[in-house]
Formats: structure tokens, C-alpha cells, sequence
């Protein structure tokens, strides 16, 4: 087994209300920058996990995504593989 | 004999009391159950409460959804057992998948509390019967996340088969943006399920169930509910 | 106060501490002064050891001998203060004040201020202000019933101060909101005076029954002290001291000091540690709040008169290789000390165990008077009890008043008076869209405060009320204070807080029971500032006497400058009072078409320090409104006469905005159905002052006409003058005020725009979105 | 001037306390996934802006970053451009 450092993106459905994304695309504009476009929050998930190869550990996380982490209804999600952790996990 | 109604604790639930004493107010005999635990042999009704279950982190109702309590729950539901998921009640209900759609952030991404109007949609339902149709209520609503979303072929669903069972409107009883406090599609602040017997709404009649706090037009959806259990002669 | 500086140490006069800690700074005189202690108070710590202390010692003694901890340059004064009378259950020194409000039952309440968290992060130093408060109060035993807050910013044209405004009020919110403790009021108020140093004084009530008390004792040699809740990480560490210095550019700068709440973890900590202390296997408990782990535990040791022996290898952390100095002064949030019954340890565990949190013995009670710390085998700190917690050094200082501030008070406005210029409507407008006269829906609307439904008067009116489940009481409750008079006059404006307060209760119905307060001012060491301080405590103690109100306790926040330059004296007060029948509540809106209008008190020509100087002519200055006590005191006694006597439809006091605002604030109520108004004013007095002068001792009431001799005659009894000014007109009417030959006519619905839109019109543009 | 897609991530303090992270972790574990650790929670970010080049691009979202997107108290923040943006801007 090894540990793997993973970045999850969990994102709002494209065309799906996005509330924050609205706010922070009208502050953007209000503070000049008026080329932006197009701005949609999510969540940034960050985890180490145990797992005997890289494929193995992707495939937990989008069992996790599945499960909970990810609304299926409303979200989409990718996952990163950052390759393998520090030897220590930090609690979270 | 009066219903029996399961008020389904999480850690985070912060109307469950409320809840229990709005069941007596309208007549029911309220218990708990302890998220953890298993128990709803013979209840006849399950209600779950507002408050913050597990803090809504991650996605409000999110976390919740996962407990004994609510396998049970699900069950119950399958089995056509009433189940009344108030506020974050509602929102786990969406996340356990016994009501369509999901609720998202308020459109201003701010918290709201205040006493909101609602529109009674449709009364032919064992939640809405004491009321009449197009009858206009005040009651508070609380929540930050409370903006209800879904795909057009659900809204149109729930619209089309009499589906959303209150509205949100300004003090006139008009749909109008001012009367919707979090931008709701449809300003819709109350669903039920395909079969009727789960329904979710956002804001709180627990909290409009005596005249000295302001308001008691949240009985009629206890009182609905405890006729219609005594009614089918609660199992 | 300085003089020479410390002997170098480095071999300790006798006795053999612990030895240094391998990795930790040597003790030079310029730690000493980063550890914010003088020469003579480090000299002090070696007098109580008999030796130089150690890192770990000298950052434990620099915590508990703080400003915060210490009230070093406060406790003389606070001794002013009466705190007796038969009502009063715990008075100052526990947790929070515990006061019996009848049937057996009592209630905690205490505030406290978050203000240096705030200016740094205002989301989460608010929320955990909250946090704070919220334990103190629930670690008497007590059930939190209602929050209340009092806010001060600067002038929201600042972007900066909108951030800070907008981030405040919602890690309020969500804190209160999460944990589910209904809002019940609060003030806040807008001066260029807070422009960098907000205040944030979060206030709570607990109820309690009167034998479920419980207190921060470490009674019972041998019991186990337990850590529970919330994991140790290196949150906060020094908070204490720094909530004690002044901000500066550095401060700005200092972000590990910023701590995070968990409301989650708090509302689990709240009911486990209600279910503990119902299970009788603790014997004290303590919030892990200012300088963590160190004072509680010494706390608890000194008020036992016991000691406590303590090994941090066994806390619970959230980080590896924490230092004991590290672990001894986090402030992580949402953590407890308890006082487990030697034995019941696993009781505690399964208790906190339900609530997914977790419990860890981390020491034992002793019976030495020792606050001993261990590393496993080795100690790293020991220090007698009663010295660490009760041998601060305090300070008496010289306060003598600023020039500038005399100068102020003596400033002439009769040219302001006499500048009627023609249109008051246009004046009355204007002055509603001051956001300190606006209204604050914008604030509380983003409080829950309705959750536990029982809240029976909610923001919005002169105090809050929430019932006593099961009985036909209620507890009101409100914060006060205004710092442009206290500025002016500290001892005036102190003293009209406590009438202000008191007089707002009476409105509700309520009887003024008892006061926490907030002491927020600068720099001590500087003799403006500790006259300040000290005119204030003096006013607030002559206006409790007054009213024979006791303070049960409260907190003090000092050093509130910005490089050097120090906000309004800001005392804050929190008062409740009990309602003893419920029906009677009395709300501060007009009620009915055709009733009177009547004003109790009396009109004076007084424009000092209002609201109207600040906005028109950019001036804080003059004499604050004069105070009469005794006539404050019968004003109180009428009101609460004519509500047993059940004759009032509305009584709301005139405060900041002076009459013109108390009547457009009772026209407009909640702007669900404004109505119209028609009063005359008779007074031979210049109309700006007659209308938005902010004289004292002044209540607007509203009764049927046929009880208008009822209350003229309860007036009388009391002494108090009462004069009938005119009648409530139609829903949606106009607002007409006769002054001589000018006055006030508006359509109540612009009243209600400007009133209800000013700082919603700030605020709610898009720029505005914080990253929280 | 051409369009950029990028992605954002900010994320709280190390050190800093994160609530949410916690309470994910908790439930991962209570899912069986008991090798999870160290989960961090953050905002993920994608917009689309106009800049002369790459460099001009993440240089502008730094700016947004500071101002307004991340908390300069309890926040870092990572910028990765995504390369060129389809023509048409998909609005927020
Ligand atoms: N920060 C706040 N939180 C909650 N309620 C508030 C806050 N600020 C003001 N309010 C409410 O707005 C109303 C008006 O406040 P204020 O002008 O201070 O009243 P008064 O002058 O009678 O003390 C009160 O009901 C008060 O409780
Ligand atoms: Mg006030």
C-alpha cells in the first residue's frame, strides 16, 4: 500500500444556478476587471489516501465522489492524482 | 388514537425541541430518535427538524443522509410512511433522494431570517388539508441555503401534478421578486414526493404554532397531518 | 511606571526550577518585553519562584498577568462597582453572573468583546467571540437562551469599513445561527472614532434551574482534569496578550494568531457538557477561552485553593511536535477543562463519546497549590497558583482630561440651533439615511431569532423578550452605550448607558434586574485615557446605585488605539430584566388609528454630541444631554405602573435622532404597515433641537383615548411630566409634526424608505462579496 | 488580446483549523474509508479572461486573487491556466 496526495474539483453542472459564481464575476467587474467571464465556484478537496497503485487510488476517490462528496444531482467532479504523500499524514 | 410522530435528532439539529412541542400543540404523541439508532417500529410519522446538521459542511443535509436513523427513515418512506422534513429536514431529504431537486445558497449568499408570506398551492393533501387553497400564511423562515434548483422536466413534474404545495409571495399574495426571499425556481417553498407522503418546505411552522410568538398558521400542517393519521387509524 | 531594567538572569536567585527546555530561547530582558511584562513585573515572577522562570513559565505568567487576564490597570476601579443585592446568585469572578428571576429559576449572562480578532479577521474573530461567550455561559450549568451583540465601525463610505462591517456581522451569524441561540438585539453604531478598531461585544444569556449551578472549581484532590472537545493546534497562541496591545502595522501582519470556530463542534460541546453536568460526574468545568489551557487550569487550581498537576504529552493536538509553551497558551476553540469525579473518568469519555467528541485525562487535582506541568517525565513548569492567578500586579494611575475634549464640550451651538433652515421634512430624511439612525433590519436579519421558538419580541424594538418555557415569565433584554457622549463626557455618558438601558427595558415592560458590561477605551498608560476609564466606571456605578442595579460582571478591553490613536471611551451595557407576565409585553410600534400620542419627560434645548452635529456639521461636541437619575429612576417606576395597569398600546424611548426619530420609529414599526401621525409641539424651544436633540429621560407613549387619564395621573404619582402631543393617523398616512411656525409633513412611506434603505443602499453592492 | 481558462484554488491556511475538512474526514471514516486523511477543503475557481499572453493571464488573477477572491488572512491561493478559452465565453 501506498499514500497518495489527491486534489479533488467539485463543480457546479454548467447551465446549473451558481450563485457564488455570479457574485464573484459582478464583484470582478465592479473592481474593473471587465474581461472576465464565464466564473463558476466550487469546491476544493484535498486527501490522502491509502491505496496499492495510482488507478486504485483515483478509483476510491470517485467511489467518494459518488457516495459524498459530489451531489450527483448537481455537481461534477475531477480528480488529480498528485502523486504520493509526505510519509506523515497531517490529521485533518 | 392520536399519531405517533418520530422527531429524527442529528448531531446539528437545533429545531428538534421546537418540533416535539409544536406535535403536542396540534395533538400528535412526539418522541425522538437519536440519529445513531435504529427505531421507528411503530411510529407513525417521521418529521425532520431544522438546524445544522453536521454543521452543513460539505453541502447542507450532505453528511446526514448516511445515518441509521435515516435508513431507517428511507425505509418508512418506501413503505408510504408520512415523513415532513422541515428546513434542513428538507435538505436532507433532497440529499437522501426522497424528494427531486437540491437547495443551493441564497441568492444574495446571505443568511435570511425573517416572517416570509406563503401561498397555499394545493390543499388535497393529507400535509395541506386544513387549509384552503390560495390561503396566504406568515410564518419564519431561516436559512442560508434555502434557493430551491432542478432540471426543467422536474420543475415542470412537480408544477404539473399539483406538486409544490406552497409558494413564496409578498404580503399581497403575489409571486413577485421581493416576495421570493432566496430566488427559489417557481418560489417554490414546499414540495412533496410522486406518492405524497414526504414532503419538504424551508420555512418553519414549528415556529408560527402559538399567537404570542406572532403567528399560528404552521398548525395547519401539524394538524393536517395528525387528522389524517387518526383518520387511517394510525397502524 | 517603568524605571531601570532587569538584572540579566542568568543563574536563578535559589531553589532549582525545572531545567530549560533543549530548543527553547534564553530569557533576555528584550523577550521579557515581547512577552509584554515590565522590568518590575518580571522581577515579580522571580520574587514568587525564588528563580528565574522558564520559557514555558514566562510565556504562562506573561498570559495570566495580561490586561486580559490580569486587569491589571482595571480591577481598582471595577471595585466601585456595587455587585450585591438578594437577587444575585454568582456576582463577578465566575464565568458569567447568575441572577434568580423567580420560580426557581436563574439565569447566567456575561459579555464579552472580540474586538483586536475582529480588526484582523472579521468573520472569524466574530464567530469565535460568539463562541466564547456562548461557553462561558453554558459552563455555569445554564442552557443558552439569546445573544445579543454591540457593534462599533467607521463611516461606511470606507470599503475597508463595509469588509469589516459586512464580515462581522456574518461570522455573528453563522456562528449563533449554527449553534442555534436566537438573536434577541444588540446596537451597532457608525463613528470615524472605529475607523481601524471595531468593537465586537458579543453578549448571551443562559437559563438555568437555581440548583443545577455549577462553577470553574478544581475541587477534590485526586479528581481527574480532562481535556475535551476540539483538538490543541497552534490557533491563537498569545491571543491573551495580544487582545492587549495596541494595533499597529505589525499586528496587521501577525495572521497565526487568527483562530477558526467550529459552531458544529460547539453545539455538540454545548448539549454534552449540559449532559455532564446533569450527571454529576464532574465537579468543575472551565471554557478553555483567553491563554487556553493555562488559565483555566490555574483559574480552577486558585478559586479550589488547590493545585493541579498536568502533562501535555497527554492533550489531544492537532498538530505534531507542539511545544509545551505552545500547547499551554493555544486558543483553539470549542475546548473545556473539566473536573472529572476520580473514577468516573469513563463516564465523561462516554458522555462526550455521544456526541462524537473527544475527553482525555490530561491531570490530577492536587493538594499542594502547585500549577505543575509535565512533558511525560520531565517538568517543565511549576508555579504556585496564587500568585500566577492573583498576583498580577494592578496599577492606579493619574487620569487627568484632555484639553481637547474640554474645548469640545465647551463648544458654543446656538449657531446650529438657530439653522432651522426652512424644509425639517428634508432634514428628517436625511437624517434617517444616517446609518445610525437607520435601521439595523439589515443586521439582524441575518440573525436566526425565532430558533427554540419562544422568543416573544425580537430586533426591532427597544429590548428583546424571550419566555421562560412553562411559566408565565419572560427575560428582556438589551445592549447600550454611546461613545460620542462618553467621549464628551465619560462620566455622563457612562451613567446615561445604564438609564438608556434601563429605560429600554421599562418599555418593553420589564423590570431593570441586573448589568454585565464592556469597558472599551485605550491605552491606560496614557492619563487622558485612564480618566476616561475611570470617570466611566465611576458614572456606571452611581447610575446602578441609582437604580439599585448590581454588575455581575463583564469584561474589559484596553489599548483599542490605531497607531496611537484611541477610540471613544466605549463602556458597553448589557441588562436584562425580567417580565413577570407575559401578556403584558408592550412593543414600541403605534397600534391603532386614533390613539393618543404622549411624551413622558420633558423637551430640552440640547444638541450636544447627537446624532444631527455629526451628520450635518461634521461636529462631535457641546454637552452631552444632562441626566437626573431620580427623575430616571420614577420615569422607570411610571412606565412599569402603567403597564401592570395594562393602559399602553405602545411606549418606545427617545434616543439617538432625539423625538423626531423615537415617533418616525413607532409610525414605521417594522414597515409592514407604516401609519400616519399627527403631533404638536408646544415647547418654546428652536425646532432642531425641539426635534433631533438627544435629551434624556424621555419615553413616547400610546393608549386608547379613554385611558389617556390614566396615564396622566400613574405620570403624576410618579413625577413625571407627561404631556399629550397628538393622535396615530390612518395605515400609509402622513407624518406631520407642528413646531411653531415650521415642522415636519411626509408621507409615511418615505419615512419607511429612507429608514429601512439606508444601509441596504451601502451594502449591497456587488463589490462587496468577502471570500468567507 | 486572447482568452484564457483558468483554475483556481484557494485554500485555507495550513495550520489554520478547517471545520469542514474535519467533518469530511469524520465521515469519510464513518464510510469505511479509514486510510483518508488530511482532508482540506477550499474553493475551486474557473473563469475566463482576456490577456496578451500566458504570463499577462496569471498575473491578472493574482491581482483578483489578493483583492478579492482569497482571504489575505487564513487563505493561499494556487493559479493554473488552463491554456486557450473556447471563442465564445460561457457566461457566469
Ligand atoms: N447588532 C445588532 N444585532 C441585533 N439587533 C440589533 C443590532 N443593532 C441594532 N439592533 C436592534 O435594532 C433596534 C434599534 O437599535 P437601537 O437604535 O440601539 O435601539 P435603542 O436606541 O432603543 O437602544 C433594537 O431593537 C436593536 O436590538
Ligand atoms: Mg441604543
Amino acid at each position: 500500500m501506498k499514500r497518495y496526495q489527491l486534489e479533488i474539483r467539485v463543480v457546479p453542472r454548467a447551465g446549473l444556478l451558481d450563485p457564488q459564481g455570479k457574485a464573484i464575476h459582478h464583484a470582478l467587474h465592479a473592481l474593473g476587471y471587465a474581461a472576465v467571464e464565464g466564473v463558476r465556484v466550487g469546491k476544493a478537496i484535498a486527501l490522502e489516501l491509502e491505496a496499492s497503485s495510482e488507478d486504485a487510488a483515483r478509483a476510491l476517490a470517485e467511489e467518494m465522489c459518488r457516495k459524498l462528496l459530489a451531489n450527483p444531482v448537481t455537481e461534477d467532479f475531477q480528480i488529480a492524482v498528485m502523486g504520493e504523500a509526505a510519509p506523515t499524514g497531517r490529521r485533518a | 388514537m392520536s399519531g405517533r410522530l418520530v422527531v429524527v435528532t442529528f448531531p446539528g439539529s437545533n429545531c428538534d425541541q421546537d418540533c416535539y412541542h409544536a406535535v403536542e400543540l396540534a395533538g400528535g404523541e412526539p418522541s425522538y430518535l437519536w440519529h445513531r439508532e435504529h427505531g421507528l417500529a411503530g411510529a407513525d410519522a417521521v418529521i425532520l427538524p431544522g438546524g445544522f446538521s453536521y454543521g452543513d459542511y460539505l453541502r447542507a443535509g450532505a453528511i446526514a443522509r448516511f445515518s441509521h436513523a435515516m435508513e431507517d427513515v428511507i425505509a418508512f418512506a418506501r413503505r408510504g410512511g408520512p415523513v415532513l422534513a422541515i428546513c434542513n429536514g428538507f435538505q436532507i431529504a433532497c440529499e437522501a433522494g426522497l424528494l427531486p431537486g437540491t437547495l443551493i445558497r441564497n441568492r444574495t449568499l446571505r443568511f435570511h431570517a425573517f416572517d416570509q408570506h406563503l401561498r397555499v398551492e394545493n390543499n388535497e393533501t393529507l400535509w395541506t388539508s386544513s387549509y384552503e387553497r390560495g390561503q396566504i400564511l406568515r410564518m419564519p423562515v431561516a436559512h442560508g441555503e434555502g434557493n430551491y434548483e432542478a432540471d426543467r422536466e422536474t420543475l415542470d413534474g412537480l408544477e404539473g401534478e399539483g406538486r409544490v404545495l406552497f409558494r413564496y409571495v409578498d404580503a399581497a399574495g403575489r409571486v413577485t421578486e421581493e416576495g421570493n426571499p432566496n430566488g427559489s425556481a417557481n418560489a417554490i417553498a414546499g414540495i412533496v414526493n410522486q406518492e405524497g407522503n414526504v414532503m419538504g418546505l424551508m420555512p418553519h411552522p414549528d415556529r408560527a404554532m402559538e399567537a404570542a410568538l406572532g403567528s399560528v398558521d404552521g398548525r395547519g400542517i401539524f394538524e393536517s397531518l395528525v387528522r389524517h393519521l387518526s383518520a387511517v387509524g394510525a397502524r | 511606571m517603568s524605571r531601570g531594567t532587569p538584572t540579566p538572569v542568568a543563574s536563578p536567585p535559589s531553589g532549582r526550577g525545572p531545567a530549560p527546555r533543549p530548543g527553547d530561547p534564553e530569557i533576555t530582558p528584550e523577550l521579557v518585553a515581547e512577552h509584554g511584562l515590565t522590568p518590575e513585573e518580571y522581577q515579580r515572577i522571580v520574587d514568587a519562584l525564588r528563580r528565574a522562570p522558564t520559557f514555558t513559565e514566562l510565556g504562562v505568567f506573561s498570559a495570566m498577568w495580561s490586561e486580559h487576564c490580569g486587569y491589571k490597570n482595571s480591577r481598582p476601579l471595577l471595585r466601585l462597582l456595587p455587585t450585591h443585592a438578594p437577587w444575585v446568585i454568582q456576582g463577578p469572578g465566575e464565568n458569567a453572573g447568575v441572577i434568580d428571576v423567580g420560580d426557581g429559576w436563574a439565569i447566567a449572562f456575561k459579555i464579552e468583546s472580540h474586538n483586536h480578532p475582529s480588526a484582523v479577521e472579521p468573520y472569524q474573530g466574530a464567530a469565535t467571540g460568539v463562541g466564547g461567550i456562548l461557553r462561558d455561559i453554558f459552563t455555569m450549568g445554564a442552557r443558552p437562551i439569546a445573544t445579543l451583540n454591540s457593534l462599533r465601525f467607521g463611516d461606511l463610505d470606507d470599503a475597508r469599513v463595509r469588509y469589516l462591517f459586512a464580515g462581522v456581522v456574518k461570522g455573528i451569524g453563522d456562528y449563533g445561527n449554527c449553534v442555534g441561540i436566537p438573536c434577541l438585539g444588540g446596537e451597532v453604531h457608525f463613528d470615524r472614532a472605529y475607523r481601524d478598531n471595531p468593537l465586537v461585544n458579543a453578549m448571551a444569556i443562559g437559563l438555568l434551574r437555581t440548583e443545577e449551578l455549577i462553577k470553574g472549581e478544581a475541587k477534590g484532590v485526586g479528581n481527574a482534569l480532562m481535556a475535551v472537545g476540539a483538538r490543541t493546534g497552534r490557533d491563537g497562541i498569545h491571543g491573551a496578550t495580544f487582545a492587549s496591545e495596541e494595533l499597529s502595522e505589525e499586528t496587521e501582519a501577525s495572521r497565526p494568531q487568527v483562530q477558526v470556530g467550529d459552531p458544529f463542534t460547539e453545539k455538540l460541546l454545548l448539549e454534552a457538557s449540559l449532559e455532564l453536568i446533569a450527571s454529576g460526574a464532574i465537579t468543575g468545568i472551565q471554557d478553555m477561552g483567553a491563554a487556553g489551557l493555562t488559565s483555566s487550569a490555574s483559574e480552577m487550581a486558585g478559586r479550589a485553593g488547590n493545585g493541579v498537576e498536568i502533562d501535555v504529552a497527554r492533550v489531544p493536538v492537532r498538530e505534531p511536535g507542539m511545544t509545551p509553551y505552545e500547547i499551554l497558551l493555544s486558543e483553539s476553540q470549542e475546548r473545556m477543562l473539566v473536573v472529572a469525579e476520580r473514577g468516573r473518568e469513563d463516564e465523561v469519555r462516554r458522555i462526550l463519546g455521544k456526541w462524537e467528541l473527544e475527553a482525555a485525562v490530561i491531570g490530577r487535582v492536587t493538594d499542594d497549590g502547585m500549577f505543575r506541568v509535565r512533558e511525560e517525565g520531565t517538568v517543565v513548569a511549576e508555579i504556585p497558583a496564587v500568585p500566577l492567578t492573583g498576583g498580577c500586579p494592578t496599577y492606579e494611575r493619574e487620569g487627568t482630561e484632555s484639553d481637547e475634549v474640554r474645548r469640545l464640550r465647551a463648544r458654543d451651538l446656538s449657531e446650529f440651533a438657530a439653522a432651522a433652515d426652512g424644509d425639517l421634512s428634508s432634514r428628517l430624511l436625511a437624517l434617517l439615511d444616517s446609518p445610525n439612525l437607520a435601521s439595523k433590519r439589515w443586521v439582524y436579519q441575518q440573525y436566526d431569532t425565532t430558533v427554540r421558538a419562544n422568543s416573544m419580541v425580537s430586533p426591532g424594538g427597544d429590548a428583546g423578550v424571550v419566555r421562560i418555557p412553562g411559566t408565565h415569565r419572560g427575560v428582556a433584554a438589551t445592549t447600550d452605550g454611546n461613545g460620542r457622549y462618553c467621549y464628551l463626557h465619560p462620566r455622563r455618558g457612562a451613567a446615561i448607558a445604564v438609564a438608556e438601558a434601563a429605560r429600554n427595558l421599562a418599555c418593553v415592560g420589564a423590570v431593570p434586574t441586573a448589568v454585565t458590561n464592556n469597558l472599551n477605551f485605550g491605552s491606560p498608560l496614557k492619563p487622558a485615557v485612564y480618566h476616561q476609564l475611570s470617570e466611566a466606571v465611576l458614572g456606571m456605578a452611581e447610575a446602578c446605585r441609582a437604580f439599585e442595579i448590581p454588575v455581575t460582571g463583564g469584561n474589559v478591553s484596553l489599548y483599542n488605539e490605531t497607531d496611537g490613536v484611541a477610540i471613544y471611551p466605549t463602556p458597553v451595557i448589557g441588562m436584562v430584566g425580567v417580565v413577570e407576565d407575559l401578556e403584558r409585553v408592550c412593543r414600541h410600534a403605534f397600534q391603532h388609528t386614533g390613539d393618543r400620542i404622549l411624551l413622558l419627560g420633558t423637551n430640552g434645548a440640547e444638541l450636544g454630541g447627537s446624532e444631527y452635529l455629526y451628520r450635518f456639521h461634521d461636529l462631535v461636541g457641546g454637552e452631552p444631554p444632562q441626566l437626573d437619575l431620580q427623575a430616571e429612576r420614577r420615569l422607570q417606576q411610571a412606565l412599569l405602573a402603567m403597564n401592570q395597569a395594562g393602559i399602553l398600546r405602545s411606549a418606545h424611548d427617545c434616543a439617538e435622532g432625539g423625538l423626531a426619530c423615537a415617533l418616525v420609529e413607532a409610525a414605521v414599526g417594522d414597515g409592514a404597515s407604516p401609519v400616519g401621525m399627527d403631533v404638536t409641539l408646544a415647547d418654546a424651544i428652536p425646532p432642531v433641537p425641539l426635534l433631533f436633540g438627544e435629551s434624556q429621560g424621555r419615553v413616547v407613549v400610546s393608549c386608547p383615548a379613554e385611558r389617556v387619564a390614566e396615564v396622566r395621573a400613574l405620570a403624576e404619582r410618579h413625577g413625571i411630566p407627561c404631556t399629550e402631543l397628538g393622535a396615530v393617523g390612518e395605515r400609509g398616512g402622513r407624518f406631520r409634526i407642528r413646531a411653531g411656525t415650521s415642522g415636519v409633513d411626509v408621507l409615511v412611506r418615505d419615512l419607511v424608505v429612507a429608514f429601512f434603505g439606508a444601509i441596504p443602499g451601502l451594502m449591497d453592492a456587488p463589490a462587496q462579496v468577502t471570500s468567507t
